[in-house]
């Protein structure tokens, strides 16, 4: 059915998704795409919020966290199977989202990134002072393996075939959403609230349903993130991370699904094809990630992919093969 | 301490052995080095490279390990746990590293150790000092460094029992080491009959105002305070201590051993007492070598972690010379007794070192002193069971 | 609890305070234009505190140091209005608070490259010690810092209130369009509130590391948020509720410390202003705003 | 059908609107007349909800809106444009005129995400729609062009597109022809005309034109520093001396 709807595109994208593991034998290689796809789920997440309705959270590490937390704690104390922890994650994130965003964004919607760092800050005190409940800073060790109707993701790549499921699922759906009025409401809320609303667009509803959303991106995210690790420690999920998070959905395009794959695979895999290069350059990093914001906000506010015509001509053919492998219509 | 990045710079990802052994018949033993590089606990990183160039350097010039030449491959992490999973899985492709000689953080050493166990990689640890770590029953895995639990213990005991104070007064850096030692701090606190009449944490790196809790701690009778935290935070408290008027003695842990600590708290560092896993004064040849030499080529104190470090691939040789392999390794550490430059190892069966006891520093003149005396560890029994 | 601990507390909150609100005037002034968090502010006063440091060390006379740091502050912060702010002034509003994000890393990144990464000693300039008033004993560097902020944040309502320039810039962050029409060269003026918004900062980040004894990288974050809570907290478009806002936030984390502890600190101080704003969006001393789409 | 009774707005102590009162009947039109600064965009703001007024209320077909939020009001059946221009600019010109639709789709998350047939021949449904209004006001080859990549002119019609999709019962234009020549305004007007004809909504206009609104409208009224100084035919209230009195009086000032 699924190939029946969306065209031979996804059906490319599921024989990649089946082939890459069996094609990349390096297991390291395999844990990089790994990682950078559960940080692919994040940008997707992240960029709901604030590509395409338009608010800045920074505090989206917190929610990866409680994802994390959530399925770790459910697996390690009362034995929970992955996919029941995986739904919980995902819940507890979004839950926290919407009760965190219900009250600001009847205020006003720049309170929404101040109430963001506070949640994050809180919830690094709270995991690393609740020792009885989260072992505090010893960290929660000894999650189990990813498990899927009795089969358990052992090797790198069985579990890239897990993350890359959950991924496609991810895309397919955020496809829908954005394709269709939900995302075209959050699209108008971004670009001019009033005139929204003189449509008759509940601005406040479309705003706590995005950032929910991409909570609950971020506790998936999170759950696939404790059961690769297979730890999770509170300093795993601070500001830092947040800023990252949100550097992948700017690079690699606002509003744009195959950026937030790309901004993933490039924020990722950068930093570890320098592992044991140029010193120099791992220092400059935040100070590089930095000016590339400011020169992306300056010369291109959309992105690499975000906004597709008037990109240059490489990265219009990079992000058409990007899209055909994911997307049917995306539009930009 | 400002990281002089020449040296970064200068000392390659592959310490190579010098020219002279390079001729020999069979190739090097490799040993893979991971920690933080780069990134806000470079600091730790660079202390791991000191140990292990001058490690590598003495091992090589005799001669090398059993006839083979000793060669490091360095790996960042940056502290960041799941960038440790990776240099994990990296070091995890080939199977021709001996060991690694790693992490430095308690997180990434957790975030790592799975895969390491499923390749039965052997481990060897110089400061992770979490004591979750050697209670996951992983069984290639040994470390050097003092459990976290049994330091907070050590150092409680030392200002109940040999300072005779009575009302602690814990302050910590709210992260994973300063968290952990207060909690077992607290639980000391209570073998030892002592009361705790102050306990506060901070945001490390961010929260510099101490004024409020040193005003707290003196008006709830504070008599000592236990410093759990790094030697920015814990110089700046000392200083403000001393601004704010108030002095009582000082403890913590060998993270205050930094010259560092004694410039930030310009002067309120006076009388403070530092437990020490190790004591860099000791009048020991190999304590006394190791830190001439250590002093000479860099122009500043050894941490703990450049100590440890150097002393592993000691121990390497030793274990190695007698024929350990890869696949018994940590089984013939265990069953080490060994000296270095840091004093003398020996293990449990979990891969925790036993009979291991602290050193007593003091600053005495705007210096660091070794006093040579003891922990009295009375009532400390309590918690052993 | 007794009078002498609760007067000593109270005093460290509002010398914490004072310093709070030198930087949230500053900050408040380049708000009321921006209406988004400016995340370069702090990295700006980080730059500033470091710039005293180096020209205190290289043996200038100290208020001559502070002077001129004070001055590259303004320098930087009218580079960051420049590079990250002019360019987008008029795009997504979320646009402006990334760019602005994105330069305050840079500016983070170039005084790790000069300064290096570790918490540098700030000079004593002044002397420890207590005072007694009336048989109460004070910190005497809390209350010389809580004069010193006090005349600061006076000194700068005095040059708002009874200058030229002074009431121009006040009407530019009033409402930029009617200042406009009224003849008010708004490009001149936007860039001098950044410039005195700098200023501002860096002489708070200055009494910051005397009080603490410390410059460090981490001040920049530290400062944008404290700053921008205590200005929220006080009402936007309001000076001296900013001021009045600081020394809230300071009180209000004192008072964190001695209740529930200190590790709780920052998040209960922003919680109480989560709080506040919710009740009473244009701050305890602040007048409605209109939200820019 | 739309009806106003002594609304009030003051904005510190400066009372903008002062007592205003109208009415439309369905199918009907109504002008709104009157210098800057008189009122009639903060009246407008009144009607759809953006402004609450100190005093009075409004009914919409007999139940009382007043106070109601304005995506509830617009909701009702009370679309509006905007005086400035109120594009999503980085929306394709058909995604704008979509998001006028957005009522009659299903919004349950849910639903957009299986997107059973009927959810999906909905859309297929109104991209049609939207097509055909693109094509009545004439900016069908602009389909896929981002709104702020077109005209003035395009503009203007775009969002007169954009709220049609709504299906208004009333449509509130203000100042539609703005900064138009007057050819471009008749055409603008012209096609609000055939647009009012063909769909039989009421219809109110805010334009300084005042001789092409009076062909237009069936009534008017005139606002002054806020309050109505006339209100009846177009012809009564252009001839009204106090409107021929505050129309000199702006000229000569």
């Amino acid at each position: 059915m699924l190939v029946a709807r969306a065209g031979w595109p996804a059906l490319a994208g599921i024989v990649l998704l089946i082939a890459i593991p069996l094609m990349v034998t390096d297991r390291y290689v395999l844990y990089v795409l790994n990682i950078s796809m559960i940080f692919a789920i994040l940008a997707i997440g992240q960029n709901i919020i604030t590509g395409w309705c338009g608010m800045l959270t920074l505090g989206h590490a917190a929610f990866f966290g409680v994802g994390a937390y959530t399925s770790g704690l459910l697996a390690v104390d009362h034995g929970w199977p992955f996919l029941a922890c995986f739904a919980a994650a995902g819940l507890a994130a979004g839950l926290a989202g919407a009760l965190l965003s219900l009250p600001c964004l009847r205020v006003r919607s720049d309170f929404l990134s101040l109430i963001t760092i506070a949640f994050a800050q809180m919830f690094f005190v709270v995991v690393n002072n609740w020792t009885e409940l989260t072992r505090g800073p010893m960290g929660l060790p000894r999650i189990p393996r990813m498990e899927v109707f009795g089969w358990t993701a052992r090797t790198e790549a069985e579990i890239f075939w897990v993350i890359g499921g959950v991924l496609a699922i991810v895309m397919f759906a955020v496809h829908r959403l954005v394709s269709g009025p939900i995302g075209r409401a959050w699209e108008a809320v971004r670009d001019d609230e009033n005139a929204a609303r003189a449509l008759g667009i509940n601005v406040t509803h479309a705003k706590v349903q995005a950032f929910t959303i991409g909570c609950v991106l971020a506790g998936f995210a999170g759950s696939l993130y404790a059961h690769t690790l297979r730890i999770v420690a509170p300093e795993m999920f601070f500001l830092e991370e947040s800023l990252i998070i949100m550097q992948m959905a700017i690079l690699g395009g606002l509003a744009s699904l195959p950026g937030s794959l790309l901004g993933a695979a490039l924020m990722v895999g950068i930093p570890e094809a320098l592992r044991s290069g140029n010193e120099w350059l791992i220092t400059l990093r935040p100070g590089i990630g930095g000016a590339l914001l400011l020169a992306m906000m300056i010369w291109r506010p959309q992105g690499l992919l975000g906004r597709l015509r008037d990109a240059p001509p490489f990265l219009l053919a990079l992000s058409a093969a990007l899209r055909g492998l994911f997307v049917r219509r995306s539009r930009r | 301490m400002s990281i002089p990045r020449r040296l970064i710079l200068a000392s390659p990802a592959v310490l190579a052995a010098p020219a002279t052994i390079r001729a020999q018949a069979r190739g090097p033993i490799f040993v893979a080095l991971a920690g933080p590089m780069t990134g806000g606990s470079a600091a730790f990183g660079l202390n791991a490279q000191r140990g292990t160039e001058l490690a590598v350097q003495a091992i090589n010039r005799e001669g090398g390990i059993g006839g083979q030449p000793l060669q490091v491959e360095v790996f960042d992490d940056r502290s960041v746990p799941r960038d440790a999973a990776a240099v994990a899985q990296r070091i995890a492709r080939n199977d021709r590293f001996l060991c690694v000689l790693g992490h430095v953080d308690s997180s990434s050493t957790l975030a790592a150790m799975p895969i390491y166990a499923e390749e039965r990689i052997p481990v060897v640890n110089a400061s992770s000092s979490n004591p979750t770590i050697t209670e996951q029953g992983w069984t290639n895995f040994v470390r050097l460094t003092i459990r976290g639990d049994y330091g907070a213990q050590q150092y409680s005991a030392y200002a109940v029992n040999n300072l005779g104070r009575r009302n602690l007064g814990i302050v910590f850096a709210n992260n994973d080491f300063g968290r952990a030692l207060r909690n077992d701090m607290v639980r000391a606190a209570q073998a030892l009959s002592a009361r705790v009449a102050g306990d506060a944490g901070f945001t490390p790196n961010v929260d510099r105002d101490f004024s409020a809790i040193i005003s707290q701690f003196r008006a709830a009778g504070v008599d000592v305070v236990m410093l759990n935290c790094s030697y920015t935070e814990g110089g700046l408290f000392a200083g403000q201590m001393r601004s704010a008027g108030w002095s009582v003695p000082i403890v913590g842990p060998d993270t205050l051993l930094y010259d560092q600590f004694l410039a930030l708290s310009q002067g309120g560092a006076e009388g403070a007492w530092i437990m020490a896993a190790y004591d860099p004064y000791a009048e020991r040849p190999a304590t006394r070598g190791f830190m001439d030499t250590f002093q000479t080529r860099f122009n500043t104190l050894p941490s703990q972690v450049a100590v440890f470090t150097f002393d592993i691939y000691h121990l390497l040789k030793r274990v190695v010379e007698a024929g350990a392999t890869r696949a018994n390794l940590i089984e013939r550490i265990k069953a080490t007794r060994f000296e270095g430059a840091g004093g003398n190892y020996s293990w449990n069966a979990r891969g925790d070192v036993v009979n291991r006891t602290f050193a007593v520093i003091n600053v005495r003149d705007g210096r660091f002193t070794s006093t040579g005396l003891s922990v009295n560890e009375n009532g400390l029994e309590r918690l052993r069971g | 609890m007794d009078v002498p601990y609760l007067t000593e507390q109270l005093v460290n909150g509002l010398a914490t305070g004072s310093i709070y609100a030198v930087i949230a005037v500053g900050y408040a002034m380049v708000y009321s234009i921006l209406y988004l968090i400016n995340f370069a502010h702090g990295d700006v006063i980080m730059v500033g505190a470091f710039a005293a440091l180096t020209l205190i060390g290289m043996a200038f006379p100290v208020p001559a140091a502070i002077l001129a740091a004070c001055a590259v502050g303004a320098l930087v912060a009218l580079a960051v209005e420049r590079i990250a702010y002019r360019p987008v002034r008029y795009a997504n509003r979320v646009v402006p608070m990334i760019s602005a994000l994105g330069a305050g890393l840079v500016l983070a990144t170039l005084a790790h490259l000069v300064w290096g990464p570790e918490v540098q000693p700030f000079p004593q300039l002044i002397p420890r010690g207590n005072i007694e008033i009336a048989g109460i004993a004070v910190p005497q560097q809390a209350l010389i810092i809580l004069g010193l902020s006090l005349a600061i944040v006076m000194f700068a309502s005095f040059l708002l209130e009874r200058t030229r320039l002074g009431r121009a810039t006040k009407c530019v962050c009033q409402d930029i369009y009617a200042a406009q029409l009224m003849g008010i060269p708004v490009n001149l003026i936007i860039p001098l509130v950044y410039a005195v918004g700098g200023f501002l900062g860096v002489a708070g980040g200055i009494l910051f590391a005397m009080y603490f004894n410390a410059v460090f990288i981490q001040m920049g974050l530290l400062a944008t948020t404290k700053a921008w809570a205590a200005a929220m907290l006080g009402g936007v478009g309001n000076f001296y509720g900013a001021a009045l806002g600081g020394l809230m936030l300071g009180v209000a984390e004192m008072l964190a410390v001695v209740t529930v502890g200190s590790a709780y600190k920052d998040g209960v101080a922003l919680v109480i202003i989560v709080a506040v704003l919710l009740l009473r969006p244009q701050g305890l001393f602040g007048r409605r705003v209109v939200e820019r789409s | 059908m739309l009806r106003a009774e002594g609304v009030c707005v003051s904005f510190g102590g400066v009372r903008a609107v002062d007592g205003v009162s109208l009415a439309v009947a369905p199918h009907g039109t109504l002008g709104i007349i009157g210098p800057n600064g008189s009122g009639k965009t903060t009246t407008f703001n009144v009607l759809t909800g953006e402004q609450r007024a100190n005093a009075g209320r409004v009914t919409l077909g007999g139940r009382d809106i007043t106070g109601l939020a304005p995506h509830r009001i617009a909701r009702l059946g009370l679309v509006r444009t905007f005086q400035n221009l109120r594009l999503f600019p980085n929306m394709t010109v058909l995604e704008n005129v979509l998001t006028g639709g957005h009522l009659r789709q299903p919004r349950a998350l849910w639903r957009q995400l299986l997107r059973p047939p009927g959810v999906a021949h909905a859309e297929a449904v109104e991209r049609e729609r939207a097509a055909a209004l693109l094509e009545e006001v004439t900016l069908a080859d602009r389909m896929h062009a981002y709104a702020s990549d077109l005209s003035y002119g395009q503009t203007k019609r775009l969002e007169l597109a954009r709220a049609l999709n709504a299906e208004p019962l009333i449509l509130l234009l203000d100042e539609p022809t703005a900064g138009m020549n007057d050819r471009q305004a008749r055409e603008i007007l012209e096609l609000v005309r055939a647009v009012q004809a063909r769909r039989q909504l009421a219809l109110i206009v805010i334009e300084h034109n005042v001789p092409e609104l009076a062909r237009f409208v069936d009534s008017m009224i005139a606002l002054d520093a806020g309050r109505v100084i006339a209100a009846g035919t177009p012809d009564e209230v252009v001839r009204h001396p106090r409107v021929v009195a505050a129309y000199l009086g702006q000229e000569a000032a």
